[in-house]
Order: structure tokens, then C-alpha cells, then sequence
């Protein structure tokens, strides 16, 4: 029970983390190494909002929310003028202009930031327990065991995802941008032929693609800390998400973190910890194996 | 092949030339473009990317290491059984990793190494897991050669990265090698020659693998040390930076590359602890005006008869 | 900065004189030489966890040394000469290890090398260490050193080993807090160390072990392993390190709101985390392992005060400059007092340069006892020769109103295990 | 009978979803002609030969060739046993040289003999034009001579079948003459199934041809017999207008 609420919570977070790198991986094609440094970006830049105003927790949340997203996804799209468009995102060139970012990016936070771990302390936290049902002694009781709890701000995070999914997805297939969006996706030269600003949309997919990725890490940052290497496990969770769900999928994105923040958990009511990773891994790969195009992806014709 | 003879030549002349902290800086060099030629086989000339290669090093390093510390095994049976080890886990990682192309392949990999970190870790009883082991110095010795010298170190290194490195560019000259590459620029157009290009990938996968192994056991037959960091993911992003940088495709790229990227943090970090800012520069600049990786731009602009 | 300025004037004062008189001739050329030798300042080479995992114990490490070396030259060096301190990056990285160990000894010309705290690291640069043969002194509280893993060139004479502070955590937790302890470790060397020495421990004391609750690494968030904690627990017995530390200790107090067993936890579990974070509320009344007390006590020592006021921390373990940067202060105590070992080893062997190192080991290995002091401000200790390993008193501090008040000092005897190798039998 | 043809299907069927792309096609390649496969777009050309060469696995049905069930064999196997095959967009190898590029479709039967090979490659560009130009980058080739260097490492492997697909598509009326004029120094000396739109083309090179309408064989037969059908007239004036 409480195994599969915090699968949830890992699965949100793991979805606000992998939308970003899905748009940006489905429209450019490239792999963006130093996307997990965009998500640190955010936590940490949340953090520096927060301390700097100040005032009730809730304040500097919110401002952190809308502020964070925006400078984080400039960044992107600047260094996306700047480097990704003179290399014609090409995938090698991309892959060792990303890994140079990553670099920078890291030592300039390292310099500036500090090594520690800073938490950001939540709007709201409320723990809110969970009664259990047995049967003891004395018949059928209501209990009030220690840990069967989850925090309000937790809910809250599952909350947050589902809603910016929707409005992502929204966006996506509703919308005008969503379309040029996938005119791009699907046939750049095409879409350049009718008339759309290839090299535009390409900075402004980056930019969101990093910007989502910070939206995810304000959210996450209560939760967890902003580090300055925090931007490495979630970018390699985040690949393995978006690709298991199969490429441009956004639903098979959510069923892919969903299947991952589980599943490790539910093996390892039967394993121990490590060993239950060593199988949700193994098997979660094996997936893919047989599955190449992903779990919802469309088999290339 | 005679300019292979002369990089091998130049190799042995920095011995006598360079300082003592270069010696050793060049030992490891050459192990480590060991393991990115091993790399360049199956990146640079299949066109498959692995994300997941350290899990081969890895294997190659274990296979040694727990067979001298476990099993007492002496150097030449030991070095073997590492090779063997990493030539099997590739044939296992071949014959389902290859069943997808292109990013899954990138992702299977990846996920295949990481299982491979967490199993190293949960049988921490014998591998002591993240902290690893040393082999001592006393085990390290063949034919009689106490390897942990400086001179022993380095020659050891320059003989193993010369079978490798001419038996690369031997196989890239076979019709073997030309197939390979034929299956990086058109692998269906391959198929429909009447290669079977699964099988070949599989080959490739192996003696790529097989050569990140004996890179692996090379690192812990000469430094002593084996742990399980050397199977995290940076060490499977390594090598593919290394081959970029060099230049993918090409014989002498993989060496350029390691020696180009240990400098460049060498270097750049005696003058500050800025220095990965330094290398995160110098590596945008790079990708920027070398698209092809040093040796690779290099060819196509000025050199063409570079390996 | 300060090195240098020590290393120019000792060349004003001694080698520009003894200069002059070489060059005037009236000073056979050899004398002048070694006149000269004798002033060149003795260098140290620092391996540094400057970037990657470690950068936040680097960064103090750091610190306590510039402060242990400026104490050292402020009194007049080591045999008259000054201490200069190299500095490299490790990276926390067991390759780059090695190649800071290299670069000591054949670009620098480093007399000592001198380390870091990560167990990888140490281990990957050991053998380096006694290929190069220049003696290595580590900090790290692995159980590598005694163990006999490494070599004769690496010791570790100013931090104790982690066999010694968990056995000696044993019979405080047995007696005070509970018989029936789940353990909540990393799942990697380090935390099977814990698992393994202390499961020992507690069952001489007539305690049990009921869970060990194994962490995978690359773990961030922490709540699904805690159902498997047994009701019966009386005591949880935990460790943590990394930059997840916080949010661990946080969904730990959420897990158990306020029905909680007794919770007992290494201080790495928080080292450089202040304890009045948000969302910590929940320790009030738990108890940490301390390798030093972070907060000054109402007993304050003199030495203790002395070493807070040169490493620039304020009474609790905080940066005088920004009291929000909490320091190591449990495990960086031990640069200060390596960097004492070494010089008063450097002093007892004569040392005059890279030819007396095998000198220096066996000084090093002749000394025992350390009382407490200026040198030693974590308290008395005992070093093995033949372990090569130190061993010192532990402290166990309680939470209370957000400070961390000692509750219990295990002696050093607490902690003595059986040697389990004799380095000096080893050749050089 | 079954000697002279070299190639048969029988009950060749392939559905997609539902729709039933090639139906029952029992089809026969005689030896050492020009067979012609032509109908409308969407008749189903490419899918029989995908099955045909082994690309695409049939949902039911045969293929033998030279008297051999191939049906279960892999493309590769099919190329080994003497199939060749150019796709109908230029598929060559782009980074490398003319040269290699040939030099790779002749070694897979000539690798272990360096003289030989080299001999094949020389006299395979020779043949077909483009030895001045063998050192270029194969990328770098005009549209005209990639489907040229195309056709080139077919004829390299020697094929006892020679399977084209759509060869004319973008030429030049000049390189069309070209390819008519090679087309015509084959016969005789390998059997070519050759999918083709250009009626020219086909009028100009075909022994024998085979009309596909709705993913099924409307008709058989020699130039002639099919230009009088009635049928086929019918389907082409239907849908397209340059028949």
C-alpha cells in the first residue's frame, strides 16, 4: 500500500523530469546530455529564490515556480543559439557539445552554488497517517501503526504532475505551437517547406524541453535537495522513461514512469532492496529488448 | 601500416624523453586508449552506440582481479579468464541487445551496465563493492617481471596497446572490417548484398567487448586496483567522448582522443579548480570547429593519409 | 597565500644569506647545498575531494588543513623548515587518486602524500603509494588500512577506523536504548561494514539485529524501504552518506510521526546538514555517533576552542563567516591531527627529505599513546604500529532543543578489536 | 517447364491490417529474360518483391527459386543464394567511395581473392561508366549516378536474379537511353525481374510481363498479348493516363 503511494510520488517525479527530455528528444532528435544539469539548474535556482525572499515558505514557492522554469529554459535556449545550432545538431556533435555544457554547467554551480546539499522547505507538509485494519486480540481493530503515512505536499506532487500533463498535452494537440510542433517532429524539411521557422522552433523546444525540466525539479526540491550533481540520476532515469515509452509517446511516457517507480518497489517486497534493482532493472530492459520502439511507441514501417 | 609503426615508435621514444610523471601518465593513457579502441570498433566503425560499455572494462578488470584474489590465480591464467569474461558477457549482451538499434540500443546497453554496477555491488562480500580491492603487488608479476616498476608499468602497457592497436587496424583493413563499416553507412543496403549484418554486429560486439576487457584487466593487473566505479555510467561515456574527440572511425583517433582529454584536465587543473569549466569549454570549441574529432577533421582538411 | 609568504621569508632569512656566502665563495659548494635543502619548505601533497560526491567533506577537509598547516609554520615549521601544501583534485574518483599520488611523487616532489575521505579513493591510490614509495597518510575511517588490505606506505594515524567507533557504539545502545535493533544502511562496502561489525558487536551485548535494511546506491528518495521495518524494533540504528543524507533523515521522521522507536544514527547521516533543518523536528531526542562533538560543550576544552577558532567554525560546527555552512566537523578533526602526527613523526626521524621516508614510517609506527591537546583536540589516542590504525574515543550526543549534547564517551577500550595484520614485517 | 523458370511463387498473400496487399499471387521468372512487373500505384509491386527478396515475411505462400523453397530464408541468405536487388530509393553506401562501394558488393563472393576482385570492381565500373569517377565520395555523386552506382553493385555480385525496383525513377531522358541500352546487354546473361513505370522502358526492354491491379495478377504474357488485353487497358485507363 504504502509501497505503491511512493511509487506514485517516484513516478510523478520521474514523469515532471522526463516530459522535457521526451519534447525535446521527439522534435530535435538529438540526446541532450546536460539535460539532468537543466533539472539541477531548477533546483538549485529554486533555492536561491526562496532564500532570497524570503517571507512565508509559500511566497517564495510560488515565485520559484513561475520565475525558475522561464530563466532555466532562456539558459536552454540561448545555448542552443549559441552552440547546438553551428554544430546543425548533428547526434555526435550534439552528444560531445552537450557533455561540455554539463561541465560547465556543473562547475559554475559547484563555484557559485557550493558543494552542499540545500533543502527548500515545502508550502505545506502536513503528514497525513493512514489507519490499518487487523485482527488482534481483541477482533477487528482500527490502528494507527507507525509509517503508514504520506505527506500532504507529496499528494501534492502527484497532483502537480497529472495537472501539468494535462496541460501539456493540451498544448500539444490542441494548440497551434502543438502542431508546428509535430509538423517539425515529423518532417523538418517539410515543415520548413510550408513556411515554419525550423531554427525557431528548435530553440524555443529546447528552452521548454529545460524549462519543464526545471518545473519538475521546483517541485521535487522539497522533497529532495538541490545538489550540485543531483542532474545525473534523474537524466539517465529520464531517458530510459522516454524511450521505454516509446518515442513522441506522452502516454507511453507516463506508463513507462509508472512501471519504473513501481516496479522496483514491488520486487522488492519479494527481494532484497538491491537485488530487487538488479531485476526491475534486468527486466525493464528487457522490455525494450523485445519491444525496440517502446511500450506504446509505433513499430518503424 | 608503417605509419602505425611510427606511432608505436614515437610511443616507445617518449619513454626516454618524458619526465617520470609523464611515464606514468602515458601508461595509463595507453590503457585507456586500449579501451577506447576497443570502443571505436563497434561506435566508430559499425555505427552502434553503446551507453553501456564500461560493464565490458569492468568485466575484463573482475575477471582478473577476483581470480587472482579469490582463486590465487597467477597473472597469465588470470588476464585470460578476464578477457573471456568480458568476451561472454558481450556475446550475452549481443544476442539481446541487438535485437533494437539505434537509441533503444543505447538505452539497453546502458541499463544491461547498470545491472552489471548493481550486481558487482550486491556481491559487495566478494568484490567489497564500491570500495574494491587491491591486487597486491606481489601477485602482479609475469615471467618473472615484477610489473609495478615505472619501466616494467610502461612497457607492459605499450606491448599490450601495440598487439591491440595493429590488430585494429589490421581487422579494419580486412574485408571484415570493410563490412563493418558497410553496416554503419547502410546496414539494410548491407543486408541486401547478402551480409548478415545481425551476425556481423555480434562479432563486432564481441572483439569490441573482448578488447574493453583486456583494456579492464590490463588497469588492474598494472595499478593494482579494482573497483566498481570503473562500471558506473561515466565510465561508458569515456570512451565515446575519447573516440569523438580523436575522431570515430579512424585507427589513431581513440589514442589522440584519451591523450587530448587527460590533458586537457591535467593541464587545466594546475592552474585551477575551475578546470572541468575549462574542459566543458574546450569541448564546445571543439565540437564547433572540428566536427569530425581531431583526427577526423584533421584527414579530411589536411592529412588524408591519416589512419 | 600563507605558505608562500612563510616560504619566501624563510628564503629571505636563510637560503638568500646562505646564497650570497655560496656565491662569495666563502662556502664550500656542498655546504651551501644542503644549507639550502635544509630551508626549502617540506611539501605535502593534498588529495582533495574537490569535485564530484565528496566536494562537501573536500571543501572542509581543506580548511582544517590550510588551518593545521598555518598553526605548523606559525610555530615555526616542521625541523625549521616550512610546510607547504600541493594541492590536487581527486575528483572522488580512485583513478584520479592515483594520478594526484603520481604527480606528488614525480612532478611536485612531494615528501608525504596526504588523503581524502572516500574509501574508493584510498584503496585505488594505496598500491600507487607503495609502488612510488612515499608514505600516505589517510583520513578516511575506512577499515582498509587495518584490515592489511593496503601497504606499509599508507597509515592512518589521526582518524579512527570504522570497525572501532561501530563495535564501540555497541554496548550504549544494548544498555540505554534497546536489545532489538534494525539496522538502515548503504548497501555498498561502507554501510556492510556497519552491518557486519556491529550485528557482532550488539549480539556480545546481548542484543539482536532483527532487520538490515540494505539501501541500494543512486537511491534518492527513501520511504518505500521503511515498511520493512519489524514492529518489534526498539532501537533504529542508521546511516547515510551522500548528498541524499537530508531528504533520508526527513522521510525517515515522516515514516514514524510521533509513535517512534528509539533512533540512533551516525552523524554521516547529516555531517554538514544543520540539524535544525526543516522537516528534522523529529530528532529531538535521538542520538548521533559524533567522531567529535559539532556543537561546543558546556565543558569546552581549550584545545577544542583553539581548534574551532583556527579551522574558523563556531560553537556549533558552523562557518564564523556563514553560520548556514555547517562543516564535517565529526571527521575533518583528523587532517589537523595528521598533519601533527606527520610533523612530530618528521621531527622524531630526522627527516630531512625523500630518503628518509622509510625513516619517518618507522617513527610513525614507533609512537603509541596521544594524549589530548592543541595537536590532538579530539581527545587521547592509541596508535597501532603494526596496524597502522589509530584509535581514538567515541562520542554519542542526544538532540535536545536542537543542539547536540553529549551523552556518553565510549573509551578507547570500547573500540580495540584484534589486530588483523602486522605492516611492520612488511619490507619496504 | 520448371527449369526455365527460375524463380516461382505460389498463393503469394500479404495482409496489413485487413488489407489484403498481394493476394494468392502465383508468379514465375523465366530464365535469362527481362521480366517486367508493372501496374498502377498502390497495386502492390513493392510488397511482392519485398517478399520476393525476402524484406517483407509473407502472411502465407511460397517462394522458390532454382527449384529451392527460399520462403523461410532471411534476405541475406536469398542475396548469398544469387538474388540482387536495388531499391526503389537509391540505397548505396554514402560515406564511402565509389570504388568501395563496389568493391563491396563484388567481395562478398570474392573477398578471399584480392586479384579478382580488384579485376571486378575495375570491369564493373568500366561497364557501366564510372570509372573516372570511382574515387568520389559516393554522397557527393549526382542523383543520375547514385541510382547508376546502385545498379552497379548488382551487376558486381554477379546475380543469377537481378531484381530492380523502379531503376528509371528521376533519370533524365539521356540516362533512361543509358539504362535501356544496358538492360539490353544483360539479356542472356542474367535473369532480371525489373519493376518499372515507364512504359518505354518496358516496351523497349521486356521479354515477358506481368500486370499487377489490386494486389493481384490481372494478366501474363509477352509485350503483345498485354498490350491487346482487354483487362488491362481497362485498369490503366482508370487510374493513370500514361499507358
Amino acid at each position: 500500500m504504502l509501497a505503491s503511494l511512493e511509487g506514485a510520488v517516484i513516478s510523478a517525479i520521474l514523469v515532471l523530469t522526463a516530459m522535457g527530455l521526451s519534447i525535446v528528444f521527439g522534435v530535435m532528435r538529438v540526446v541532450n546530455v546536460a539535460h539532468g544539469e537543466f533539472f539541477m539548474l531548477g533546483a538549485v535556482l529554486a533555492w536561491v529564490v526562496t532564500t532570497t525572499l524570503g517571507g512565508h515558505p509559500v511566497f517564495g514557492f510560488v515565485a520559484a515556480l513561475i520565475v525558475v522554469p522561464v530563466l532555466v529554459g532562456c539558459i536552454a535556449a540561448g545555448a542552443d543559439r549559441l552552440i547546438l545550432k553551428r554544430v546543425n545538431y548533428d547526434p555526435d556533435r550534439t552528444i560531445v557539445a552537450t557533455i561540455g555544457m554539463l561541465y560547465i554547467i556543473q562547475q559554475a554551480t559547484l563555484m557559485t552554488y557550493g558543494p552542499e546539499a540545500r533543502p527548500v522547505e515545502a508550502p505545506f507538509n502536513t503528514r497525513l497517517s493512514l489507519p490499518w485494519f487487523e485482527f488482534g486480540d481483541e477482533g477487528f481493530q482500527m490502528i494507527w501503526p507507525w509509517g503508514l503515512s504520506i505527506t500532504s505536499y507529496k499528494l501534492f506532487v502527484i497532483f502537480a504532475a497529472i495537472a501539468v500533463l494535462i496541460a501539456l498535452w493540451i498544448v500539444l494537440t490542441r494548440t497551434k505551437i502543438g502542431l508546428i510542433m509535430r509538423a517539425t517532429q515529423q518532417d523538418s524539411d517539410t515543415a520548413q517547406a510550408f513556411g515554419v521557422p525550423v531554427g525557431k522552433v528548435y530553440s524555443w523546444v529546447f528552452g521548454l524541453g529545460a524549462g519543464l525540466a526545471a518545473l519538475g525539479a521546483v517541485l521535487v526540491v522539497p522533497i529532495q535537495q538541490a545538489h550540485y550533481l543531483m542532474g545525473g540520476d534523474p537524466l539517465l532515469l529520464a531517458f530510459i522513461v522516454v524511450i521505454i515509452g516509446g518515442l513522441g509517446s506522452l502516454p507511453g511516457t507516463v506508463i513507462a514512469a509508472l512501471l519504473i517507480g513501481m516496479s522496483d518497489g514491488i520486487i522488492s517486497v519479494f527481494f532484497s532492496p538491491t537485488l530487487a534493482k538488479i531485476i526491475a532493472t534486468f527486466l525493464v530492459a528487457m522490455v525494450l529488448v523485445f519491444r525496440p520502439q517502446g511500450l506504446l511507441g509505433r513499430a518503424p514501417s | 601500416m608503417t605509419l602505425h609503426i611510427a606511432v608505436l615508435v614515437v610511443l616507445l621514444g617518449l619513454f626516454f624523453v618524458l619526465p617520470a610523471y609523464h611515464v606514468g601518465a602515458f601508461s595509463r593513457i595507453m590503457v585507456l586508449a586500449i579501451y577506447a579502441m576497443g570502443y571505436n570498433l563497434l561506435f566508430g566503425y559499425t555505427g552502434l552506440l553503446s551507453l553501456g560499455h564500461a560493464m565490458f572494462f569492468a568485466a575484463g578488470m573482475y575477471g582478473f582481479g577476483l581470480t587472482v584474489n579469490l582463486f590465487g590465480f597467477s597473472v597469465a591464467p588470470a588476464f585470460l579468464t578476464g578477457i573471456i569474461a568480458a568476451a561472454a558477457l558481450a556475446l550475452i549482451v549481443g544476442y539481446l541487445a541487438l535485437r533494437t538499434a539505434g537509441v533503444a540500443f543505447m538505452i539497453v546497453t546502458l541499463m544491461f551496465a547498470q545491472t552489471v554496477y548493481l550486481v558487482i555491488l550486491y556481491f559487495g562480500e566478494y568484490t567489497r563493492g564500491d570500495e574494491g580491492f587491491v591486487v597486491q603487488q606481489a601477485q602482479r608479476s609475469f615471467a618473472g617481471i615484477d610489473l609495478t616498476g615505472e619501466t616494467e608499468r610502461y612497457f607492459a602497457a605499450l606491448i599490450l596497446f601495440a598487439i591491440c592497436f595493429l590488430a585494429v587496424a589490421k581487422l579494419v583493413q580486412m574485408p571484415f572490417g570493410k563490412r563493418l563499416v558497410a553496416i554503419r553507412e547502410n546496414e539494410e543496403r548491407a543486408r541486401m548484398l547478402g551480409y548478415d549484418a545481425a551476425k556481423l554486429k555480434l562479432h563486432a560486439l564481441i572483439i569490441s567487448g573482448a578488447v574493453s576487457g583486456i583494456a579492464g584487466a590490463t588497469y588492474g593487473l598494472l595499478f593494482g586496483y579494482v573497483g566498481a566505479s570503473f562500471s558506473t555510467v561515466q565510465y561508458s561515456i569515456f570512451p565515446l567522448l575519447w573516440v569523438l574527440l580523436g575522431g570515430a572511425g579512424t585507427t589513431i583517433g581513440p589514442l589522440i582522443g584519451v591523450i587530448f582529454m587527460f590533458y586537457l584536465i591535467d593541464i587545466s587543473s594546475g592552474y585551477t579548480d575551475a578546470y572541468l569549466l575549462i574542459a566543458g569549454v574546450a569541448l564546445v570549441l571543439l565540437t564547433l570547429f572540428a566536427p569530425l574529432g581531431l583526427v577526423g577533421t584533421l584527414r579530411k582538411r589536411a592529412f588524408p593519409w591519416l589512419p | 597565500m600563507i605558505n608562500k609568504i612563510n616560504r619566501r621569508t624563510a628564503l629571505l632569512g636563510l637560503g638568500a644569506g646562505t646564497g650570497a656566502l655560496a656565491a662569495a665563495g666563502v662556502l664550500p659548494r656542498s655546504m651551501g647545498f644542503a644549507q639550502a635543502q635544509s630551508s626549502a619548505p617540506i611539501k605535502i601533497g593534498f588529495q582533495k575531494h574537490a569535485t564530484g560526491i565528496g566536494a562537501a567533506y573536500g571543501r572542509w577537509y581543506g580548511a582544517t588543513t590550510d588551518a593545521a598547516v598555518k598553526r605548523i609554520n606559525d610555530n615555526g615549521g616542521i625541523n625549521g623548515r616550512p610546510v607547504e601544501i600541493v594541492t590536487e583534485d581527486d575528483g572522488t574518483d580512485p583513478s584520479r587518486g592515483a594520478e594526484a599520488l603520481e604527480k606528488f611523487a614525480n612532478q611536485h616532489d612531494c615528501d608525504v602524500a596526504f588523503g581524502t575521505l572516500f574509501s574508493h579513493v584510498v584503496i585505488g591510490s594505496a598500491p600507487r603509494a607503495g609502488e612510488l614509495k612515499i608514505p600516505y597518510f589517510v583520513v578516511s575511517e575506512g577499515h582498509h588500512v587495518a584490515s592489511g588490505g593496503l601497504n606499509r606506505y599508507t597509515l592512518q594515524p589521526g582518524i579512527t577506523d570504522v570497525k572501532s567507533q561501530v563495535i564501540s557504539m555497541a554496548p550504549f545502545v544494548a544498555n540505554n536504548l534497546g536489545k532489538k535493533v534494525t539496522m538502515i544502511y548503504p548497501d555498498f562496502a561502507f554501510g556492510h561494514d556497519h552491518r557486519d561489525f556491529f550485528t557482532q558487536a550488539i549480539e556480545a551485548q546481548g542484543g539482536e539485529v532483527v532487520a538490515k535494511i540494505a539501501i541500494p546506491p543512486t537511491e534518492t528518495t527513501f520511504t518505500r524501504y521503511f515498511p520493512n521495518i519489524p514492529r518489534e524494533t526498539e532501537v533504529i540504528y542508521h546511516v547515510m552518506v551522500g548528498p541524499a543524507v537530508l531528504t533520508f533523515v526527513k522521510e525517515l521522521g515522516e515514516f514514524f510521526g510521533p509513535s517512534r522507536p528509539e533512533i540512533f544514527g551516525f552523524i554521516d547521516s547529516l555531517e554538514a546538514v544543520d540539524i535544525n533543518s526543516s522537516g528534522l523536528e523529529f530528532l529531538e531526542g535521538t542520538y548521533f555517533w559524533e567522531g567529535m562533538p559539532r556543537h561546543a560543550q558546556a565543558d569546552q576544552t581549550e584545545y577544542d576552542k583553539a581548534y574551532r577558532a583556527a579551522v574558523g567554525v563556531n560553537e556549533r560546527g558552523a562557518s564564523i563567516d556563514d553560520p548556514a555552512n555547517v562543516s564535517t566537523f565529526a571527521h575533518m578533526f583528523g587532517c589537523w591531527e595528521t598533519l601533527n602526527i606527520i610533523k612530530a613523526g618528521m621531527e622524531s626521524a630526522d627527516y630531512q627529505g625523500p630518503q628518509d621516508r622509510t625513516k619517518l614510517i618507522e617513527a610513525v609506527e614507533a609512537v603509541t599513546d596521544m594524549p589530548e591537546s592543541e595537536d590532538h583536540p579530539q581527545g587521547d589516542k592509541l596508535f597501532n604500529g603494526k596496524t597502522h590504525q589509530t584509535f581514538g574515543k567515541q562520542y554519542i550526543s542526544k538532540v535536545s532543543e536542537g543542539r547536540l549534547v553529549l551523552e556518553h564517551t565510549a573509551s578507547i577500550e570500547d573500540g580495540l578489536y584484534e589486530d588483523e595484520v602486522d605492516y611492520t614485517t612488511q619490507s619496504f | 517447364m520448371a527449369a526455365v523458370n527460375v524463380l516461382e511463387t505460389k498463393g503469394l498473400t500479404k495482409i496489413y491490417g485487413g488489407v489484403e496487399a498481394n493476394l494468392d499471387i502465383d508468379f514465375q521468372l523465366r530464365k535469362g529474360q527481362i521480366t517486367a512487373l508493372i501496374g498502377p500505384n498502390g497495386a502492390g509491386k513493392s510488397t511482392f518483391v519485398g517478399m520476393v527478396s525476402g524484406r517483407t515475411l509473407p502472411t502465407r505462400g511460397t517462394v522458390s527459386f532454382a527449384g529451392k523453397d527460399i520462403s523461410h530464408l532471411p534476405a541475406h541468405k536469398r542475396m548469398q543464394l544469387g538474388m540482387a536487388y536495388t531499391f526503389q530509393i537509391t540505397s548505396i553506401f554514402p560515406g564511402l567511395s565509389v570504388y568501395d562501394n563496389v568493391d563491396l558488393a563484388a567481395g562478398r563472393k570474392l573477398a578471399n581473392d584480392k586479384t579478382a576482385l580488384a579485376q571486378k570492381t575495375t570491369q564493373v565500373l568500366d561497364r557501366i561508366g564510372l570509372t573516372d569517377r570511382a574515387d568520389q565520395t559516393a554522397q557527393d555523386l549526382s542523383y543520375g549516378h547514385q541510382r547508376i552506382l546502385e545498379i552497379a553493385m548488382g551487376l558486381a555480385q554477379d546475380p543469377t536474379v537481378f531484381i530492380l525496383d523502379e531503376p528509371t525513377q528521376g533519370l533524365s531522358e539521356s540516362e533512361v537511353d543509358d539504362f535501356v541500352t544496358l538492360m539490353k546487354s544483360l539479356a542472356g546473361e542474367t535473369t532480371i525481374l525489373l519493376i518499372e513505370h515507364n512504359m518505354r522502358v518496358v516496351s523497349e526492354t521486356a521479354d515477358y510481363i506481368t500486370v499487377l491491379d489490386q494486389g493481384q495478377v490481372l494478366a501474363s504474357g509477352t509485350p503483345d498479348e498485354i498490350h491487346r488485353n482487354a483487362a488491362v487497358q481497362a485498369a490503366y485507363l482508370g487510374t493513370t493516363s500514361d499507358a
